[in-house]
This record gives structure tokens, sequence and C-alpha cells, in this order.
């Protein structure tokens, strides 16, 4: 073990156990802002993972799914729309803390891959978990309308 | 340590089937059925783990520069993940085709309206 | 070596799992199954397997929510257009 | 039989099978142990064939033929999912009601959407260098373009995805992977054997039939599931129950 992966662990049995236990229980709003976070904290443990195993290529996995994790909540903020607009989810504080982690985690990858091509990928990452994390939590507290269809 | 993901991988796949056996709602089941075949995943990538070792990509890594996990069995994993996905469809649209005729997604009323 | 990381990952997908077959409701089901395909690619990752990671990540994390949420929509509105004709 | 007695039959058998599967683990292989004599054999092998991710090797060029099997389960599901959920007579087609999408939400989602077309086609291209494959970027490059329903409207996305289209990619994909094992024979050698020359070591056209049958699969299963989706998002928005308006 090194400190990139004592840093992963701790990501995973604090923050990800938590929004496991998060899901799992409680209104629904509790439950799709800690499906939203899972992904959130995930990605930076993933890019934490890749630097500790010291392999690049892992960070493809940090990629996917700072892409498609967003994606993933826009799906249930689309189709609970009408359940969540009765009780929208306001965990705000939250959700800046989560981002700020995964600006964090990044900024360290990055200083630790150095320049190059690696860097741009690292900062495509990190643009899309943050920007991804906002939107999604911005989705989830009345970004549809709820119409009955469509 | 020796068995204990073998025995987590047991617990997946056990779990899974209750839900199944006592699930009240078609979705959930299928939902349940997706629990159990993750286990397999990894049961099968249990088998294929070597300590100390990293995974068979040379994109990165000199060949033969450090120990390689099984690469058959992540094989193996891997397109099941895919196709398992397109399965649970089936079975949701069979479940939907369920909804349709009998206005009901319980198992048990299913079973009473059959007689 | 990381066996910390993978006794983490291991109890992780264990509690998801059970957590997914006692939530009941299809639609919250979708949301922890959601996270059981996250923490199953996180797993996968520190079993080395990134390529079948990276297949989880794909299908757990948009796909499959996806297909359950479409169906729990279209079983659950028959009745939906029943309430409202009443 | 009742829901006690079914209750009862199952916990008798869950038993049974815990306590099978618990004393299987134990006779299992240690974990982490040392021994994978198939995975070195397989390693050896791919990197005989520049192949360097070895599980790509392993899906399309050492046990292809395996994948062939895997894949007409892909097809054979996507062909009873559009029979099972075809319109039926008694439903008709309600046209969707357009959508409104908080602006920040829209954009987001068409700013991510070329970026999540191009990271589909990245992560299948690399397949046999890292990785990556068919089986992902596929899933990914579908996903994506589902994002117009997710971020805009049902509407904007109908009219991008002919759905006859991709049900015509998705057996042309099909049959490709065919063919290319088809050519293994006419070349000399076996059904899908690697025939082709093996290239450069870690170089996008390194590895013979390997990014070839990669492609195929990578058509295969985005197409299969952009055709899924939309036989789900057809019942969830459009068919409703009752006759012809």
């Amino acid at each position: 073990m090194n400190g990139w992966t004592v840093a992963a662990t701790a990501t995973l049995a604090a923050g990800v156990g938590a929004a496991a236990w998060g899901v799992a229980t409680g209104p629904l709003r509790r439950r799709v802002v800690a499906q939203n976070l899972s992904t959130s904290l995930a990605c930076p443990a993933l890019l934490l993972l890749s630097e500790g195993y010291d392999r690049p290529s892992y960070v493809d996995l940090a990629l996917l799914l700072a892409l498609l994790g967003p994606v993933g909540t826009l799906v249930f903020a689309r189709l609970l729309a009408e359940d969540l607009a009765a009780d929208p989810p306001r965990a705000w504080g939250l959700t800046y803390a989560v981002a700020g982690f995964g600006g964090v985690v990044v900024i360290a990858v990055c200083v630790a891959a150095g320049p190059g091509r690696a860097l741009v990928k690292l900062l495509v990452v990190g643009a899309l978990l943050i920007g991804g994390n906002l939107t999604a939590s911005r989705a989830l507290s009345g970004g549809f309308a709820g119409s009955r269809r469509g | 340590m020796s068995v204990f993901p073998y025995l987590v991988a047991v617990w997946v796949f056990l779990v899974g089937c209750y839900g199944l056996v006592t699930s009240r709602n078609l979705i959930h089941a299928v939902g349940c059925l997706a629990v159990c075949q993750s286990s397999t995943y990894v049961l099968l990538l249990a088998v294929g783990y070597r300590d100390g070792a990293t995974a068979p990509v040379f994109s990165d890594l000199k060949p033969g520069s450090r120990p390689v996990v099984d690469p058959v069995v992540q094989a193996l994993a891997l397109t099941d993940v895919v196709v398992g996905a397109t399965v649970t469809a089936v079975l949701l649209a069979l479940v939907l085709q369920i909804s349709k005729l009998h206005g009901t997604v319980d198992p048990d009323e299913l079973s009473e309206l059959r007689g | 070596m990381d066996d910390p990381l993978i006794v983490v990952a291991l109890v992780l997908v264990a509690v998801s799992a059970t957590a997914a077959v006692a939530v009941r409701d299809p639609a919250r089901q979708a949301l922890v199954l959601a996270v059981l395909g996250t923490v199953l690619a996180v797993l996968f990752t520190v079993l080395q397997a990134p390529d079948v990671a990276l297949s989880q990540l794909a299908v757990g994390s948009a796909l499959t929510p996806l297909l359950i949420m479409l169906s729990v929509r279209k079983v659950r509105r028959p009745q939906r257009k029943k309430e409202a004709d009443r | 039989m009742t829901r006690r007695t079914r209750l009862f039959v199952a916990a008798l058998g869950g038993t049974g099978l815990a306590v099978l599967l618990v004393a299987a683990c134990f006779c299992l292989p240690r974990f982490g142990g040392a021994q994978h004599p198939y995975g070195d054999r397989v390693v050896r092998a791919s990197l005989a064939r520049h192949t360097a991710n070895t599980i790509a090797s392993v899906n399309f060029d050492q046990r292809a033929f395996d994948t062939l099997g895997e894949m007409s389960i892909l097809f054979a599901s996507v062909l009873g999912t559009v029979v099972l959920l075809r319109q039926t007579r008694d439903e008709h087609r309600a046209a969707p009601e357009p959508e409104q999408v908080a602006v920040p939400v829209r954009r987001f989602a068409l700013l991510v959407l070329p970026v999540a077309v191009v990271t589909g086609l990245y992560v299948i291209a690399h397949g046999q260098l890292s990785p990556g494959g068919g089986f992902q970027g596929g899933v990914v490059l579908a996903t994506a373009l589902h994002l117009l329903y997710l971020g805009v409207d049902y509407r904007a996305l109908e009219r991008i995805r002919p759905v006859g289209f991709y049900e015509i990619a998705d057996a042309l994909a099909a049959s490709a992977y065919l063919v290319l094992g088809l050519a293994g024979l006419v070349a000399g050698t076996a059904f899908l054997a690697n025939f082709l020359p093996y290239g450069t070591f870690n170089t996008l056209s390194s590895g013979g039939t390997v990014p070839l049958l990669n492609a195929a699969i990578g058509m295969e299963v985005a197409c299969a599931v952009v055709v899924l989706l939309a036989r789900f998002l057809d019942q969830a928005v459009e068919i409703e129950k009752g006759g012809e308006k």
C-alpha cells in the first residue's frame, strides 16, 4: 500500500460507504442525492487508484464514470421529476463539499502526473466530474418541469 | 482472507435468490436477478486474482516487469456484463407484457388469476 | 499487498447488494442498483480487472437504471390515468 | 401452492445450497494464489500476437468463437424485445409533449453529448491496447445518444434516431463478425483464426483481426442498445392503451 491507495481506501470506506447507506434508507430526496454523490466520490477514488497502482491507463475508468455518472442521475431526475417536485432535495452544502473534494483529488493527481497528454485527460475528467456533479444536483432540485409525459 | 471474497460472492448470490423468492413486484424480481448475476462476476474475478499483480494490459507496462492477473476469467466476465444487461431488458419486456395483459405485476396476484 | 482495499470494496458490494434486495419499491431499488454498479466497478478495479470495470460502469451507471425506470413508468401509468379519470 | 409452503420450500433449498456453496468455497484455490496456468499461457500467446490488451486478445482472437456465441445471445435478446414490445392493435401512439428542461441542464447535456460520442469511439478504437473495447464503447455510444432524451426531449431524440437504420446496422455488424470469421477459412486457416499480419506492438493497427472484430462488436452493441432503448422509450412515452383516436 502507498499513500494514494490509503487515500482511496478512506474515500471508499467513508464516502462511498456513507452514500450506500444514504441511498438505502430515508426519503426519496435523500436517496437521489446519495446516488449522485456515490458516483462523484467513486470517481476521485478511481483516480487515486490509478495513481496508486502506477497505471495511467486506469484513468479511462474515471473518465467514463465522470461522463456517465451524471447521465445516470439525469435519468432519475427526469423520470422521478413528479415525485421530486413535491419534495425537492436540498443538499447544496454536501454537494459543494464533494465537488471540492473531487477538485482537490484531481489537482493532486495532476501534480503527480506532470505536464503531458495525461494531464489533458485528467483535466477533462476533473471538468466533467465537477460540472456533472453540480448539473446533476441542479437537475434533481427542479431541473425538469415534471410534465405528464415527454 | 483466503476465502472471504468467495464467501461474499456466495452471500450476494443467496441474498439475490431470497429477493427473487419473496418479491411482490416482478420489476423488483428482475432487479434481484441482476444482483444474482453480479455475484458470478465477483466469483470469477476472485478466482483469477493474484497477490501483488496488476492488469494484463501492456499499453503502459513493459511485458514481464510485473506479475499479472488471469485474463481468461476477465474476458468471460466482461462479455457477460453487457450481454446480461440485454437479457435484463428481455425480462423487463416480458414484465411489461404481463402488466398489459393482467394489469398487475404482483406474482401472487398473477397466480390467483390463473386459479 | 492491498488487502484492506479489497476488503473494503468487498464489504461495500455485500452491503449494497443486500440493500438492493431489501428495498422493495422498484424505483428506489433502481437507485440502489446504480450504486451497486458503481461499487462493483470499484471492486473490479481493485481486483485488477479494468476491462470488466469499464463494462460494469457503462452498463450499470446509466443503461440499467434507464431500462428499469422506463418499465416502472410504463407499469405505473395506467393506474395514474385511472386516478386522473376519477 | 400457498405463499407459506412456497417460502418453506425455498428456505429449505436455500439452506442446502448455502451449505454446499460455502463448503465449495473452502475447496477453491486460495484467493490471490500464484497458480494460474491458463492465464500465463494466454499472456504469452497474446504477446506473441502483438496484442497489448490481453483481454481483447482472449475475446477476439483466442476465444473469438465464444464471443460469437455471446453476440448471438445479444442479437437474440434484441430480437425478443422487439417482438415483445411491438405496438399491438388495441394501442395507439400519442405524440409526446415537449419537456421543459432547466437551461443549465440542457446546456450540459448538449455539451456532454459530443464528448461522450468521442469517448465511446475512443474506447472502441483502443480496445486492443488499453482497457476498453467494443462491448464497453458500444454501450457508451448508445447512452450518449440518449442524452438527447434526458436533456432535451423525446422528439429531439427521434429526429436523429431512425430505428430502422439501427436495426439494419445491427444485423450488418453481426454478419460482419461472421464474414470476418469465414475470411479466415478463405485465407486457408480456420474459422475466426487471426489470419492478418500482426503489425507493430502497441499501435492502433496491431493484433491482426482483433481491431476489426472489435469494431464489429462495437457497432453491434451500440445498435443493439439503441434499438432496445427505442422499444422501451416507445412503450413508456408514446404508446397508450385504447384504439385509434
